[in-house]
């Protein structure tokens, strides 16, 4: 479990970005959305340990992250993967990105390609294994990106925005593979604008606003807030 | 042993001797200059105006003030390696430093942060980072040791100082060059330029075709 | 001439260093505010190349064998000797040759022997300079040939970088009087010492030459003219005499004066000699 | 209008991602859809006359865009704008970038930092002004590069994925910002994943696939497809 | 005039000799670097190992090289420019021009092709589009003209060569220390360059901390 004890953090520009949040991460899918600068990647960040909170403490599975040695802080940081909402791509082919998080991990070149193709085939991207990182689509770009997180095996996957450039399709795939991920006691974590995913997966919501934690909801309260707007487009395009 | 024999013998000299500046003095100026790319502060900012000024230092001068240190009422008198190939080696290697270090920095300040992140949050070491970020700039850092090279091979002031151009010991190019000059044989050293050129610009050329094919 | 005159000297980097010219260019303006005298230091070959392409207008020398070349080529005439000194043979404190107070001869031979008993060592310039072409002077007259010899170490360099070198490897070499009195001065030579400094065989010539090809107006060469009159005449002599004696505590040149006939005799010899 | 006739186009690794488009840009807004790696970012710059096809003609107004002089096509390219998928902004504040195209158009500083911070602040963005690039959310990110594309006042304005990073207000204030600009004449084409969005648009929708065009649309054909799945997983999460 | 005067005297005349040469030799390195930038074929790739291994092309080569042009026998004999203080301002402008091309190439290469589309799209003319990447790039270029002008004001060949080390006239920072070097006094050599350091190194330093403060 990871979980947050007022924490405080603020970009070198000065005023606090992040005011004091407390949170258990214990759901097996926790999705957290705000609107625009409310402060969802900030706060990502700091869970996937990247971010040092000016105050507070970041507990990984009851561990004090940031009061270990550097060496402890190795291990623990192989607990968590995170992608980033513009993730890079390393050069290099596809399977040499997706396979990355296997062979820092010592597993044999082998071993790591097999895996990755089979995660690639399970995202529907096995065309793209010879591809480098500019001959990609937008999407592409993305779900390779976050095949190459989930890979690695890690015990937290923090997601931001991981479908805003995925298709329909890609939508649907990437949510059965996060639901067959968490069957095998992971847990992943994901910030997102996109209220039909995040119904889709059915989880706890927690909406963050300015920094801080705004209320925590389920997936079946945004049902109504989109069936409503869906009915009024709806109308309109159908009155046209 | 006759000229094109003497001018052969040189040409191998000068670039081996300067081919192991370029790699001894990488050894320090790629980790360092990537420590530099971490740091951010203002501190860093002038360390590095100052590492850009020397980047022009008078070779002369460096050529003397090692040899002030290798002479043996110097310092480092004991080692006995003034005037051998190998004091030009060292000489070249400090040389070229703050070069690699500036241009290497150059790379490394605009990717440094997002690979290194990138790499830290898939699980690698920081040892494993840093390889990554090498890597990564594999093409850009070939470029920054040829230019290394180009620099030492093209130098005249340690070789002179530190080598002092023994015939048949610690020749190499520019100083053999600066003595044709000063014989007034312009003809010669002309010559010889070009076949520095021809010999330094092939290399780079290919290398740099080669580094482009498989980039990206 | 009314508007300024500039002329243009090429002269070997020894003479300029020592900063005779200088010197006697500062004293020469006092009279000739309108010329302006820039000289070009560079090794004795290119200083006689820099003539054959036209850019300077004379030539300060001492190396005459190069300089008969130049001169039956037509390129520099007018040859006037206004200065020498002596050459030195200088080596190790120790002396393994033993030839302290031998005569240049002798000292090139007794060095030979001992370098090939491997008890000592003989840095050259291998430059082709005035000095390096005394040295080789001197093994020929001696009727040795040290070339390709193991301890025979060419440094194709300048005389104080040729200096540091035998100072470093406890080695024999020659010397013009000036670069090593300053840096021996300046304890930069403590393994070394002045051996040999006697005999008409070191005795070092310097020379000026107008330069033919130079593209010169009339100005010019009155200006020349009046810079080689200067040079030679009585107080141009006392200068040079005098120059050098408060640093070193003995004058670095010899006026040419009252040895004209002497010196152009010895220079000449020179050029037979090296044939 | 904008029109492609029989244009085909590959990158440099061969294969033609576009195959013999054949299509007439004469809404108000059009909007391409189509799953990831469709060809929706390669036709359009192709219509913002930023890729040349390998065979085809591509004009604006009627004129022939490749056949113009580096002058006229100047001109020409004035005419449209493009906001990439992964927009770059320049050095500088958000003010800078959202006058640079008024300043190039050789308007006064002045001028342009009037029409700037209006249109900031019907974006909601008016707290951004003078902000690095480097200081943005991604949603504030991509709404500055949307921002100095609109300010230009050019006549097509070509957006990809223009709603990927945006939270709810904002594809809203970008909807309604985007109604505003065609009612002055002009035409705006999007490529997006967002069917709410698309919805919500109204108009002509042209879905792609494999680099072809498979069918036209009308938003109103999206009414039901998305009513479908909403209903499905508003029923899961209400019974969970 | 007093031995503090003179080094005055050459300190400003290095500095601006050497300030002026590499001013010059920007207005043509990097319009060309961002010619070639723009273009990505093999050529261009071999034009750049070629140009890499001109950086260290031995100056006094540079500098025999322009002698024989600017000699009055010499094709642009008629000029007159040979030993002035312009001859050894066009020399250093030339010399440092692969340096300025290289370095220049280094930046452009990289953030040519997202910048020069970005800024076409929003209608810039080829001009703008052009000044759009040279102020993107701002702090990079300045950097890259500190080493420049690092690397103008600290060889020897061009300045000796075709400046002629000419008193009061031609005389700058390395010839003077080449000069007294040859002259034995190294004390004055290491104290001249002492100097040189001191300068370049705070000018630079300065101008990065300030260029650091409103990058980004
Ligand atoms: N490096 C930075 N320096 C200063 N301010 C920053 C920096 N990065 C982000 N901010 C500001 O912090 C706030 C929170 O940013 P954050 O990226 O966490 O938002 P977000 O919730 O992820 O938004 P979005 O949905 O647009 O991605 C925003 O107002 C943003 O402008
Ligand atoms: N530079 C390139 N070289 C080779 N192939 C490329 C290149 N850029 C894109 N592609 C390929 O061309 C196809 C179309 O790409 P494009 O970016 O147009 O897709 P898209 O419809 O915009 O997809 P997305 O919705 O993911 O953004 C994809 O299969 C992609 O992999
Ligand atoms: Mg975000
Ligand atoms: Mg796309």
């Amino acid at each position: 479990m990871i979980e947050l004890r007022d924490v405080w953090f603020s970009y070198n520009s000065g005023k606090p970005i992040i005011h004091g949040v407390n949170l258990r991460l214990s759901n097996e899918i926790t999705i957290i959305i705000g609107p625009n600068g409310a402060g969802k990647t900030t706060l990502l960040k700091i869970i996937a340990c990247l971010y040092k909170p000016d105050k507070g403490d970041v507990l990984i599975d009851g561990v004090n992250f940031w009061k270990l040695k550097s060496k402890e802080k190795l291990i623990m940081r192989r607990k968590i993967v995170y992608v980033h909402e513009n993730p890079v791509l390393f050069k290099g082919t596809v399977m040499d990105n997706v396979t990355y998080p296997l062979i820092i991990r010592g597993h044999s070149l082998e071993k790591a390609r097999e895996k990755a193709l089979k995660l690639l085939k399970s995202l529907k991207l096995e065309y793209l294994t010879d591809r480098k990182r500019n001959e990609l689509s937008a999407g592409e770009f993305q779900l390779v990106a976050i095949a190459r997180a989930i890979i690695s095996g890690a015990k937290y996957i923090v997601l931001d925005e991981p479908t805003s450039n995925l298709d329909l399709e890609h939508r649907i795939v990437l949510e059965s593979i996060i639901r067959e991920i968490v069957k095998s006691g992971k847990q992943v974590i994901i910030a997102t604008h996109d209220r039909l995913f995040a119904l889709k997966l059915n989880t706890e919501i927690i909406e963050i606003n300015n920094g801080e934690i705004r209320s925590i909801l389920h997936s079946k309260d945004l049902y109504q807030e989109i069936e409503e707007f869906i009915k009024k487009a709806g109308k309109k395009s159908l009155n046209s | 042993m006759s000229f094109i024999g003497e001018i052969i013998e040189i040409t191998i000299r000068s670039v081996t001797i300067s081919l192991s500046a370029t790699i001894l003095s990488s050894l320090w100026s790629i980790p360092l200059s990537l420590i530099i790319a971490r740091s951010r502060s203002r501190m860093t900012k002038a360390l590095m105006g100052v590492l850009n000024s020397l980047i022009g230092f008078p070779t002369v001068l460096v050529g003397l003030f090692l040899y002030i240190i290798f002479s043996s009422s110097g310092p480092l008198g004991g080692l006995g390696i003034l005037y051998t190939p190998f004091a030009i080696m060292i000489g070249e290697a400090l040389l070229i430093t703050p070069l690699l270090i500036s241009l290497s920095y150059e790379i490394f300040s605009k990717a440094y942060y997002e690979y290194w992140e990138t790499s830290i949050t898939l699980g690698a070491t920081p040892a494993q980072a840093f390889m990554k970020l090498i890597t990564e700039r594999f093409e850009d850092i070939i470029v920054v040791l040829l230019i290394g090279f180009s620099r030492a091979i093209g130098e005249l002031g340690v070789a002179l100082m530190v080598g002092g151009n023994i015939r048949g010991f610690t020749r190499v190019f520019t100083t053999t060059i600066a003595l044709e000059v000063s014989k007034g044989n312009f003809d010669i050293a002309l010559f010889l330029g070009f076949i520095l050129l021809i010999i330094v610009s092939t290399t780079s050329a290919i290398i740099r075709i080669m580094g482009g094919r498989k980039s990206d | 001439y009314n508007q300024s005159v500039k002329i243009r000297i090429s002269t070997t980097t020894s003479l300029y260093a020592t900063g005779l010219l200088d010197y006697l260019y500062d004293e020469f303006k006092e009279n000739h505010s309108n010329v302006v005298v820039q000289f070009i230091a560079v090794g004795s070959g290119a200083a006689l190349k820099l003539a054959e392409q036209g850019d300077v207008d004379m030539v300060f020398v001492h190396a005459p064998n190069l300089e008969a070349d130049y001169i039956k080529r037509g390129i520099i005439t007018n040859h006037t000797i206004f200065a020498y000194n002596y050459f030195i043979i200088v080596g190790p404190k120790s002396d393994p040759a033993h030839i302290a107070n031998l005569t240049p001869i002798e000292a090139m031979k007794s060095i030979y022997n001992s370098c090939e008993n491997g008890q000592a060592l003989f840095i050259s310039r291998g430059d082709q300079s005035g000095t390096h072409q005394r040295e080789l002077l001197l093994w020929n007259l001696s009727g040795l040939n040290p070339f390709n010899k193991s301890w025979y170490i060419e440094t194709g360099s300048g005389m104080s970088e040729t200096l540091l070198v035998a100072n470093e490897k406890n080695a024999y070499t020659i010397s013009d009087i000036g670069t090593f009195l300053k840096l021996k001065g300046d304890g930069r030579l403590p393994n070394l010492v002045k051996l040999v400094d006697k005999g008409k065989i070191l005795i070092n010539i310097y020379s000026a030459y107008i330069v033919e090809t130079a593209k010169t107006n009339s100005d010019t060469q009155k200006v020349i003219k009046s810079l080689m009159k200067f040079i030679l005449s009585d107080t141009g002599q006392e200068l040079i005499g005098s120059f050098g004696v408060d640093k070193y505590g003995q004058p670095l040149f010899y006026p040419a004066k009252g040895h004209e006939d002497e010196l152009r005799e010895i220079w000449q010899w020179f050029v037979d000699l090296a044939k």
